[in-house]
Protein backbone atom coordinates (compact mmCIF):
# COMPACT_ATOMS: atom_id res chain seq x y z
CA UNK A 1 0.00 0.00 0.00
CA UNK A 2 2.82 2.42 0.85
CA UNK A 3 4.35 1.74 -2.56
CA UNK A 4 1.09 2.68 -4.22
CA UNK A 5 0.99 5.96 -2.30
CA UNK A 6 4.56 6.70 -3.31
CA UNK A 7 3.79 5.90 -6.93
CA UNK A 8 0.69 8.08 -6.81
CA UNK A 9 2.75 10.94 -5.41
CA UNK A 10 5.32 10.62 -8.18
CA UNK A 11 2.56 10.55 -10.79
CA UNK A 12 1.04 13.68 -9.30
CA UNK A 13 4.37 15.48 -9.44
CA UNK A 14 4.80 14.42 -13.05
CA UNK A 15 1.33 15.68 -14.05
CA UNK A 16 2.00 18.90 -12.16
CA UNK A 17 5.07 19.48 -14.29
CA UNK A 18 3.02 18.76 -17.42
CA UNK A 19 0.45 21.32 -16.28
CA UNK A 20 3.30 23.75 -15.67
CA UNK A 21 3.79 23.77 -19.44
CA UNK A 22 0.34 25.38 -19.76
CA UNK A 23 1.18 27.83 -17.01
CA UNK A 24 4.41 28.95 -18.68
CA UNK A 25 3.45 28.73 -22.33
CA UNK A 26 -0.03 30.22 -22.00
CA UNK A 27 -1.42 31.47 -24.32
CA UNK A 28 -3.04 34.24 -22.37
CA UNK A 29 -3.72 34.88 -18.73
CA UNK A 30 -6.76 32.59 -18.38
CA UNK A 31 -4.92 29.45 -19.46
CA UNK A 32 -2.35 30.28 -16.82
CA UNK A 33 -5.00 30.70 -14.15
CA UNK A 34 -6.52 27.28 -14.94
CA UNK A 35 -3.10 25.67 -14.94
CA UNK A 36 -2.26 27.15 -11.55
CA UNK A 37 -5.64 26.07 -10.18
CA UNK A 38 -5.08 22.53 -11.41
CA UNK A 39 -1.59 22.40 -9.92
CA UNK A 40 -3.08 23.61 -6.63
CA UNK A 41 -5.66 20.80 -6.65
CA UNK A 42 -2.94 18.25 -7.28
CA UNK A 43 -0.88 19.74 -4.47
CA UNK A 44 -3.76 19.22 -2.03
CA UNK A 45 -3.84 15.53 -2.93
CA UNK A 46 -0.06 15.34 -2.70
CA UNK A 47 -0.18 16.79 0.82
CA UNK A 48 -2.75 14.20 1.87
CA UNK A 49 -0.64 11.40 0.41
CA UNK A 50 2.49 12.68 2.16
CA UNK A 51 0.54 12.70 5.41
CA UNK A 52 -0.38 9.06 4.85
CA UNK A 53 3.14 7.98 3.85
CA UNK A 54 4.72 9.49 6.96
CA UNK A 55 1.76 8.69 9.21
CA UNK A 56 1.32 12.33 10.23
CA UNK A 57 -2.36 13.31 10.27
CA UNK A 58 -1.47 16.96 10.79
CA UNK A 59 -0.81 17.23 7.08
CA UNK A 60 -4.58 17.07 6.65
CA UNK A 61 -5.07 20.45 8.31
CA UNK A 62 -2.47 21.89 6.00
CA UNK A 63 -4.23 20.34 3.03
CA UNK A 64 -7.53 21.93 4.11
CA UNK A 65 -5.86 25.33 4.43
CA UNK A 66 -4.24 24.87 1.06
CA UNK A 67 -7.59 24.00 -0.53
CA UNK A 68 -9.04 27.17 0.94
CA UNK A 69 -6.15 29.33 -0.26
CA UNK A 70 -6.37 27.80 -3.73
CA UNK A 71 -10.04 28.74 -3.93
CA UNK A 72 -9.44 32.29 -2.70
CA UNK A 73 -6.52 32.69 -5.08
CA UNK A 74 -8.63 31.71 -8.07
CA UNK A 75 -11.53 33.99 -7.12
CA UNK A 76 -9.14 36.88 -6.49
CA UNK A 77 -7.25 36.28 -9.73
CA UNK A 78 -10.44 36.33 -11.78
CA UNK A 79 -11.48 39.67 -10.35
CA UNK A 80 -8.62 41.56 -11.98
CA UNK B 1 -15.56 47.32 -8.10
CA UNK B 2 -18.57 45.27 -9.13
CA UNK B 3 -20.08 42.56 -6.97
CA UNK B 4 -19.54 38.94 -7.92
CA UNK B 5 -22.37 36.95 -9.45
CA UNK B 6 -24.98 34.79 -7.78
CA UNK B 7 -23.09 31.48 -7.73
CA UNK B 8 -19.96 32.86 -6.14
CA UNK B 9 -21.93 34.97 -3.67
CA UNK B 10 -24.10 32.07 -2.51
CA UNK B 11 -21.23 29.64 -2.09
CA UNK B 12 -19.09 32.14 -0.21
CA UNK B 13 -22.02 33.08 2.01
CA UNK B 14 -22.52 29.47 3.07
CA UNK B 15 -18.80 28.72 3.34
CA UNK B 16 -17.72 31.56 5.64
CA UNK B 17 -19.01 30.10 8.96
CA UNK B 18 -17.07 26.89 8.41
CA UNK B 19 -13.94 28.76 7.42
CA UNK B 20 -14.15 30.84 10.58
CA UNK B 21 -14.67 27.79 12.79
CA UNK B 22 -11.67 26.22 11.12
CA UNK B 23 -9.57 29.33 11.72
CA UNK B 24 -10.53 29.41 15.39
CA UNK B 25 -9.77 25.70 15.66
CA UNK B 26 -6.29 26.34 14.28
CA UNK B 27 -5.78 29.19 16.77
CA UNK B 28 -6.92 27.25 19.83
CA UNK B 29 -4.95 24.11 18.99
CA UNK B 30 -1.72 25.97 18.31
CA UNK B 31 0.25 24.21 21.02
CA UNK B 32 -0.74 20.69 20.02
CA UNK B 33 -1.22 20.77 16.26
CA UNK B 34 0.15 22.55 13.24
CA UNK B 35 -0.28 26.27 12.87
CA UNK B 36 -1.15 28.50 15.77
CA UNK B 37 -2.10 32.11 16.20
CA UNK B 38 -0.58 33.45 13.04
CA UNK B 39 -1.97 30.85 10.67
CA UNK B 40 -5.38 30.88 12.30
CA UNK B 41 -5.44 34.66 12.10
CA UNK B 42 -4.68 34.47 8.41
CA UNK B 43 -7.56 32.02 7.88
CA UNK B 44 -9.95 34.32 9.74
CA UNK B 45 -8.70 37.23 7.64
CA UNK B 46 -9.21 35.11 4.52
CA UNK B 47 -12.87 34.67 5.40
CA UNK B 48 -13.30 38.43 5.66
CA UNK B 49 -11.40 38.95 2.40
CA UNK B 50 -13.73 36.48 0.66
CA UNK B 51 -16.69 38.37 2.09
CA UNK B 52 -15.41 41.70 0.78
CA UNK B 53 -14.67 40.19 -2.63
CA UNK B 54 -18.18 38.79 -2.90
CA UNK B 55 -20.27 41.58 -1.42
CA UNK B 56 -18.15 44.70 -1.95
CA UNK B 57 -16.25 47.01 0.34
CA UNK B 58 -19.23 48.91 1.71
CA UNK B 59 -20.90 45.75 2.96
CA UNK B 60 -17.61 44.49 4.36
CA UNK B 61 -17.08 47.74 6.24
CA UNK B 62 -20.56 47.42 7.70
CA UNK B 63 -19.81 43.91 8.96
CA UNK B 64 -16.40 44.75 10.40
CA UNK B 65 -16.17 48.47 11.05
CA UNK B 66 -12.91 50.38 11.19
CA UNK B 67 -13.46 51.00 14.88
CA UNK B 68 -13.87 47.30 15.73
CA UNK B 69 -10.87 46.51 13.61
CA UNK B 70 -8.73 49.04 15.48
CA UNK B 71 -9.90 47.76 18.85
CA UNK B 72 -9.06 44.21 17.77
CA UNK B 73 -5.62 45.21 16.56
CA UNK B 74 -4.69 46.72 19.90
CA UNK B 75 -6.48 44.19 22.12
CA UNK B 76 -4.55 41.34 20.54
CA UNK B 77 -1.21 42.95 21.35
CA UNK B 78 -2.45 43.76 24.82
CA UNK B 79 -3.43 40.14 25.53
CA UNK B 80 -0.13 38.86 24.21
CA UNK B 81 2.14 41.22 26.09
CA UNK B 82 -0.13 41.23 29.15
CA UNK B 83 0.36 37.50 29.64
CA UNK B 84 4.08 37.93 29.10
CA UNK B 85 4.18 40.63 31.76
CA UNK B 86 2.10 38.51 34.15
CA UNK B 87 4.90 35.96 34.02
CA UNK B 88 7.39 38.65 35.09
CA UNK B 89 5.13 39.80 37.88
CA UNK B 90 4.98 36.29 39.30
CA UNK B 91 8.74 35.96 39.24
CA UNK B 92 9.51 34.28 35.93
CA UNK B 93 11.06 35.56 32.73
CA UNK B 94 9.11 37.39 30.01
CA UNK B 95 6.69 34.92 28.40
CA UNK B 96 7.73 32.21 30.88
CA UNK B 97 4.20 30.86 31.15
CA UNK B 98 4.85 28.17 33.73
CA UNK B 99 5.44 30.79 36.40
CA UNK B 100 1.90 32.14 36.36
CA UNK B 101 -0.23 30.76 39.20
CA UNK B 102 -3.74 30.08 37.97
CA UNK B 103 -6.66 29.16 40.16
CA UNK B 104 -7.67 25.46 40.01
CA UNK B 105 -4.68 24.46 37.85
CA UNK B 106 -1.42 23.45 39.49
CA UNK B 107 0.44 21.40 36.93
CA UNK B 108 3.11 23.54 35.21
CA UNK B 109 2.73 21.82 31.85
CA UNK B 110 -1.04 22.26 31.99
CA UNK B 111 -0.68 25.95 32.85
CA UNK B 112 1.67 26.43 29.95
CA UNK B 113 -0.69 24.70 27.51
CA UNK B 114 -3.61 26.75 28.74
CA UNK B 115 -1.84 30.06 28.46
CA UNK B 116 -0.32 29.32 25.07
CA UNK B 117 -3.46 27.94 23.44
CA UNK B 118 -6.02 30.10 25.19
CA UNK B 119 -4.11 33.32 25.73
CA UNK B 120 -1.06 34.10 23.69
CA UNK B 121 -2.23 32.41 20.49
CA UNK B 122 -5.57 34.19 20.71
CA UNK B 123 -3.80 37.53 21.06
CA UNK B 124 -1.60 36.82 18.06
CA UNK B 125 -4.57 35.53 16.06
CA UNK B 126 -6.72 38.59 16.68
CA UNK B 127 -3.90 40.96 15.83
CA UNK B 128 -2.87 39.12 12.68
CA UNK B 129 -6.46 38.96 11.46
CA UNK B 130 -7.11 42.64 12.05
CA UNK B 131 -3.85 43.75 10.46
CA UNK B 132 -4.34 41.47 7.43
CA UNK B 133 -7.84 42.81 6.83
CA UNK B 134 -6.54 46.37 7.18
CA UNK B 135 -3.75 45.78 4.68
CA UNK B 136 -6.15 44.13 2.25
CA UNK B 137 -8.65 46.98 2.45
CA UNK B 138 -5.92 49.59 2.03
CA UNK B 139 -4.89 48.02 -1.27
CA UNK B 140 -8.41 47.18 -2.44
CA UNK B 141 -9.93 49.64 -4.94
CA UNK B 142 -12.25 51.95 -3.03
CA UNK B 143 -11.40 50.39 0.31
CA UNK B 144 -9.09 53.02 1.70
CA UNK B 145 -10.10 54.24 5.12
CA UNK B 146 -9.87 57.82 6.29
CA UNK B 147 -7.50 57.40 9.18
CA UNK C 1 -8.47 -11.60 4.52
CA UNK C 2 -10.78 -8.69 5.19
CA UNK C 3 -7.77 -6.36 5.29
CA UNK C 4 -6.73 -7.56 1.83
CA UNK C 5 -10.21 -6.96 0.41
CA UNK C 6 -10.29 -3.45 1.86
CA UNK C 7 -6.83 -2.72 0.50
CA UNK C 8 -7.80 -3.92 -2.97
CA UNK C 9 -10.97 -1.81 -3.00
CA UNK C 10 -9.13 1.30 -1.90
CA UNK C 11 -6.34 0.64 -4.40
CA UNK C 12 -8.92 0.42 -7.18
CA UNK C 13 -10.42 3.76 -6.11
CA UNK C 14 -7.01 5.42 -5.97
CA UNK C 15 -5.95 4.06 -9.36
CA UNK C 16 -9.19 5.13 -11.05
CA UNK C 17 -8.85 8.56 -9.44
CA UNK C 18 -5.27 8.90 -10.67
CA UNK C 19 -6.39 7.83 -14.13
CA UNK C 20 -8.90 10.69 -14.23
CA UNK C 21 -6.29 13.15 -13.01
CA UNK C 22 -3.95 12.05 -15.80
CA UNK C 23 -6.79 12.39 -18.32
CA UNK C 24 -7.48 15.89 -17.01
CA UNK C 25 -3.85 16.85 -17.50
CA UNK C 26 -3.77 15.41 -21.01
CA UNK C 27 -6.94 17.32 -21.78
CA UNK C 28 -5.40 20.50 -20.44
CA UNK C 29 -2.48 20.07 -22.80
CA UNK C 30 -4.29 18.70 -25.82
CA UNK C 31 -7.63 20.49 -26.21
CA UNK C 32 -7.67 23.36 -28.67
CA UNK C 33 -9.06 26.29 -26.72
CA UNK C 34 -9.56 27.74 -23.31
CA UNK C 35 -13.24 26.87 -22.83
CA UNK C 36 -12.84 23.21 -23.74
CA UNK C 37 -9.87 22.97 -21.39
CA UNK C 38 -12.23 24.03 -18.63
CA UNK C 39 -14.24 20.86 -19.27
CA UNK C 40 -11.19 18.67 -18.78
CA UNK C 41 -9.98 20.37 -15.63
CA UNK C 42 -13.30 21.17 -14.00
CA UNK C 43 -14.67 17.64 -14.17
CA UNK C 44 -11.72 15.28 -14.24
CA UNK C 45 -9.75 16.93 -11.48
CA UNK C 46 -12.73 17.15 -9.16
CA UNK C 47 -13.71 13.51 -9.58
CA UNK C 48 -10.10 12.30 -9.69
CA UNK C 49 -9.16 13.94 -6.42
CA UNK C 50 -12.51 12.92 -4.92
CA UNK C 51 -12.07 9.24 -5.84
CA UNK C 52 -8.49 9.14 -4.62
CA UNK C 53 -9.41 10.60 -1.25
CA UNK C 54 -12.37 8.21 -0.97
CA UNK C 55 -9.89 5.40 -1.61
CA UNK C 56 -7.77 6.73 1.24
CA UNK C 57 -10.85 6.91 3.48
CA UNK C 58 -11.61 3.24 2.78
CA UNK C 59 -7.98 2.33 3.47
CA UNK C 60 -7.98 4.31 6.70
CA UNK C 61 -11.18 2.93 8.17
CA UNK C 62 -13.60 4.96 10.23
CA UNK C 63 -11.97 7.48 12.53
CA UNK C 64 -11.49 11.22 12.80
CA UNK C 65 -8.91 11.35 10.05
CA UNK C 66 -11.52 9.95 7.67
CA UNK C 67 -14.00 12.60 8.77
CA UNK C 68 -11.50 15.33 7.97
CA UNK C 69 -10.81 13.73 4.61
CA UNK C 70 -14.55 13.73 3.97
CA UNK C 71 -14.64 17.47 4.68
CA UNK C 72 -11.84 17.92 2.19
CA UNK C 73 -13.80 15.99 -0.47
CA UNK C 74 -16.95 18.02 0.15
CA UNK C 75 -14.99 21.24 0.03
CA UNK C 76 -13.36 20.28 -3.26
CA UNK C 77 -16.70 19.25 -4.76
CA UNK C 78 -18.17 22.63 -3.86
CA UNK C 79 -15.19 24.87 -4.50
CA UNK C 80 -13.82 23.42 -7.72
CA UNK C 81 -16.85 23.97 -9.97
CA UNK C 82 -17.22 27.45 -8.53
CA UNK C 83 -13.59 28.25 -9.31
CA UNK C 84 -14.03 26.83 -12.82
CA UNK C 85 -17.13 28.92 -13.31
CA UNK C 86 -15.37 32.04 -11.99
CA UNK C 87 -12.52 31.66 -14.48
CA UNK C 88 -14.88 30.96 -17.39
CA UNK C 89 -17.02 33.97 -16.50
CA UNK C 90 -14.02 36.27 -16.26
CA UNK C 91 -12.78 35.08 -19.66
CA UNK C 92 -16.22 35.58 -21.16
CA UNK C 93 -16.48 39.12 -19.77
CA UNK C 94 -13.10 40.00 -21.26
CA UNK C 95 -14.47 38.85 -24.61
CA UNK C 96 -12.57 35.67 -25.34
CA UNK C 97 -14.26 33.88 -28.25
CA UNK C 98 -14.75 30.09 -28.11
CA UNK C 99 -13.13 27.90 -30.71
CA UNK C 100 -15.47 26.44 -33.35
CA UNK C 101 -14.95 23.46 -35.59
CA UNK C 102 -14.83 24.73 -39.18
CA UNK D 1 -38.67 30.39 14.28
CA UNK D 2 -35.60 32.59 14.38
CA UNK D 3 -34.43 30.87 17.53
CA UNK D 4 -34.78 27.42 15.95
CA UNK D 5 -32.64 28.41 13.01
CA UNK D 6 -30.10 30.00 15.31
CA UNK D 7 -29.90 26.84 17.37
CA UNK D 8 -29.63 24.68 14.27
CA UNK D 9 -26.68 26.70 12.98
CA UNK D 10 -25.05 26.59 16.41
CA UNK D 11 -25.37 22.81 16.67
CA UNK D 12 -24.10 22.32 13.12
CA UNK D 13 -21.06 24.50 13.69
CA UNK D 14 -20.30 23.01 17.09
CA UNK D 15 -20.35 19.49 15.71
CA UNK D 16 -17.99 20.72 12.99
CA UNK D 17 -15.69 22.01 15.73
CA UNK D 18 -15.84 18.70 17.63
CA UNK D 19 -14.98 16.72 14.52
CA UNK D 20 -12.03 18.98 13.80
CA UNK D 21 -10.81 19.14 17.36
CA UNK D 22 -11.11 15.48 18.39
CA UNK D 23 -10.33 16.56 21.95
CA UNK D 24 -13.09 15.63 24.35
CA UNK D 25 -11.17 15.22 27.59
CA UNK D 26 -10.96 18.24 29.84
CA UNK D 27 -13.07 21.38 29.80
CA UNK D 28 -10.45 23.52 28.12
CA UNK D 29 -10.92 22.89 24.41
CA UNK D 30 -14.64 22.29 24.81
CA UNK D 31 -15.04 25.66 26.51
CA UNK D 32 -13.19 27.51 23.77
CA UNK D 33 -15.14 25.52 21.21
CA UNK D 34 -18.44 26.70 22.64
CA UNK D 35 -17.12 30.26 22.80
CA UNK D 36 -15.89 30.23 19.19
CA UNK D 37 -19.07 28.63 17.92
CA UNK D 38 -21.22 31.21 19.68
CA UNK D 39 -19.17 34.07 18.22
CA UNK D 40 -19.24 32.68 14.70
CA UNK D 41 -22.97 31.94 14.91
CA UNK D 42 -23.69 35.53 15.94
CA UNK D 43 -21.39 36.90 13.26
CA UNK D 44 -22.64 34.81 10.34
CA UNK D 45 -26.32 34.32 11.19
CA UNK D 46 -27.62 36.85 8.66
CA UNK D 47 -25.23 35.52 5.99
CA UNK D 48 -26.49 31.96 6.18
CA UNK D 49 -30.20 32.67 6.46
CA UNK D 50 -31.38 35.22 3.94
CA UNK D 51 -35.05 36.03 3.72
CA UNK D 52 -35.80 33.93 0.66
CA UNK D 53 -36.50 30.63 2.39
CA UNK D 54 -39.81 29.00 1.82
CA UNK D 55 -41.08 25.51 2.41
CA UNK D 56 -39.90 22.92 4.85
CA UNK D 57 -36.14 22.97 5.26
CA UNK D 58 -35.89 19.44 6.66
CA UNK D 59 -37.87 18.09 3.74
CA UNK D 60 -35.53 19.95 1.37
CA UNK D 61 -32.52 18.42 3.05
CA UNK D 62 -34.06 14.97 2.70
CA UNK D 63 -34.79 15.52 -0.99
CA UNK D 64 -31.27 16.82 -1.49
CA UNK D 65 -29.90 13.61 0.01
CA UNK D 66 -31.95 11.68 -2.57
CA UNK D 67 -30.63 13.95 -5.32
CA UNK D 68 -26.97 13.26 -4.43
CA UNK D 69 -26.67 9.65 -5.75
CA UNK D 70 -28.18 10.65 -9.09
CA UNK D 71 -25.81 13.57 -9.49
CA UNK D 72 -22.80 11.44 -8.48
CA UNK D 73 -23.75 8.91 -11.16
CA UNK D 74 -24.03 11.75 -13.67
CA UNK D 75 -20.59 13.05 -12.64
CA UNK D 76 -19.03 9.66 -13.27
CA UNK D 77 -20.73 9.47 -16.68
CA UNK D 78 -19.42 12.95 -17.40
CA UNK D 79 -15.87 11.96 -16.62
CA UNK D 80 -15.99 8.86 -18.77
CA UNK D 81 -17.38 11.03 -21.56
CA UNK D 82 -14.62 13.62 -21.25
CA UNK D 83 -11.98 10.90 -20.99
CA UNK D 84 -13.25 9.35 -24.24
CA UNK D 85 -13.15 12.65 -26.06
CA UNK D 86 -9.70 13.60 -24.79
CA UNK D 87 -8.07 10.24 -25.47
CA UNK D 88 -9.63 9.76 -28.90
CA UNK D 89 -6.95 10.61 -31.53
CA UNK D 90 -9.51 12.47 -33.68
CA UNK D 91 -10.82 14.46 -30.69
CA UNK D 92 -14.56 14.52 -31.49
CA UNK D 93 -15.49 17.87 -30.00
CA UNK D 94 -17.71 20.57 -31.42
CA UNK D 95 -17.97 23.35 -28.83
CA UNK D 96 -20.87 25.78 -28.84
CA UNK D 97 -22.54 28.35 -26.60
CA UNK D 98 -26.17 27.92 -25.61
CA UNK D 99 -28.52 29.91 -23.44
CA UNK D 100 -31.69 28.85 -21.71
CA UNK D 101 -34.15 30.43 -19.34
CA UNK D 102 -34.70 28.74 -16.03
CA UNK D 103 -37.76 28.61 -13.81
CA UNK D 104 -35.69 28.56 -10.63
CA UNK D 105 -36.10 31.53 -8.33
CA UNK D 106 -33.84 31.40 -5.31
CA UNK D 107 -30.08 31.94 -5.25
CA UNK D 108 -29.43 28.58 -3.66
CA UNK D 109 -31.32 26.54 -6.25
CA UNK D 110 -29.67 28.45 -9.09
CA UNK D 111 -26.27 27.79 -7.56
CA UNK D 112 -27.02 24.09 -7.16
CA UNK D 113 -28.14 23.84 -10.77
CA UNK D 114 -25.11 25.77 -12.02
CA UNK D 115 -22.65 23.61 -10.11
CA UNK D 116 -24.44 20.45 -11.23
CA UNK D 117 -24.22 21.65 -14.84
CA UNK D 118 -20.53 22.34 -14.48
CA UNK D 119 -19.88 18.86 -13.11
CA UNK D 120 -21.98 16.89 -15.61
CA UNK D 121 -21.46 15.79 -19.20
CA UNK D 122 -19.90 18.29 -21.52
CA UNK D 123 -21.33 21.50 -20.11
CA UNK D 124 -19.88 24.40 -18.10
CA UNK D 125 -21.92 27.28 -16.71
CA UNK D 126 -20.40 30.56 -17.82
CA UNK D 127 -22.81 33.20 -16.63
CA UNK D 128 -26.16 33.68 -14.93
CA UNK D 129 -28.07 36.83 -15.73
CA UNK D 130 -31.26 36.96 -13.66
CA UNK D 131 -32.81 33.69 -14.87
CA UNK D 132 -30.90 33.17 -18.12
CA UNK D 133 -28.10 30.62 -18.00
CA UNK D 134 -25.22 30.87 -20.46
CA UNK D 135 -23.66 27.47 -21.03
CA UNK D 136 -20.62 26.32 -22.95
CA UNK D 137 -21.20 22.81 -24.29
CA UNK D 138 -18.43 20.66 -25.67
CA UNK D 139 -20.61 18.85 -28.25
CA UNK D 140 -24.08 18.93 -29.72
CA UNK D 141 -25.33 15.87 -27.83
CA UNK D 142 -24.48 17.26 -24.43
CA UNK D 143 -26.19 20.55 -25.29
CA UNK D 144 -29.32 18.66 -26.31
CA UNK D 145 -29.24 16.58 -23.15
CA UNK D 146 -29.19 19.71 -21.04
CA UNK D 147 -31.95 21.48 -22.98
CA UNK D 148 -34.21 18.52 -22.31
CA UNK D 149 -34.32 19.87 -18.75
CA UNK D 150 -34.19 16.70 -16.63
CA UNK D 151 -31.68 18.20 -14.27
CA UNK D 152 -33.59 21.44 -13.87
CA UNK D 153 -36.75 19.56 -12.97
CA UNK D 154 -34.86 17.54 -10.38
CA UNK D 155 -33.31 20.64 -8.80
CA UNK D 156 -36.70 22.37 -8.80
CA UNK D 157 -38.13 19.34 -7.05
CA UNK D 158 -35.40 19.43 -4.40
CA UNK D 159 -36.06 23.07 -3.58
CA UNK D 160 -39.85 22.72 -3.90
CA UNK D 161 -40.18 25.21 -6.72
CA UNK D 162 -41.79 22.87 -9.21
CA UNK D 163 -45.37 24.03 -9.07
Amino acid sequence: MEDLFLLAGLLLILTSFLSLYRAIHGPGIFNRIIAVNVIGTKTILLLVLIGFIYGRPHFLDIALVYALLNFIMTIAATKY
Amino acid sequence: MKEEDVIIRTVIRLMIPFIQIFGLYVIFHGGSGPGGGFQGGVILAASMILYVMAFGVTEGRRKLTEKTNMIMRSTGVLIFSGIGLLAIIFGGKYLDYGAVPLPFVHDVVKVRELLIDGGVEVGIGITVMAVMVTIFLEFYPGGTSDD
Amino acid sequence: MLITVINVISAVFIIVGLFFIVVGTIGLLRLPDFYSRMHATGKCDTLGVGLTIIGLIIYNGFNFISVKLLFLVVFIFVANPVATHAIARAAYKVGLQPWRRQ
Amino acid sequence: MKFTKFLALFILLFSFWLLLSTKFEGWFHLFFGLLSTALVTLFTYDMVFVSEDRGNNIKKLFRFALYLPWILYQIILANVDVAKRVLDPKMPIDPRMITFRSVLKTDLSKTTLANSITLTPGTVTIDIDEDTFLIHAIAKESADDLLEGTMERKVAHVFMEDE
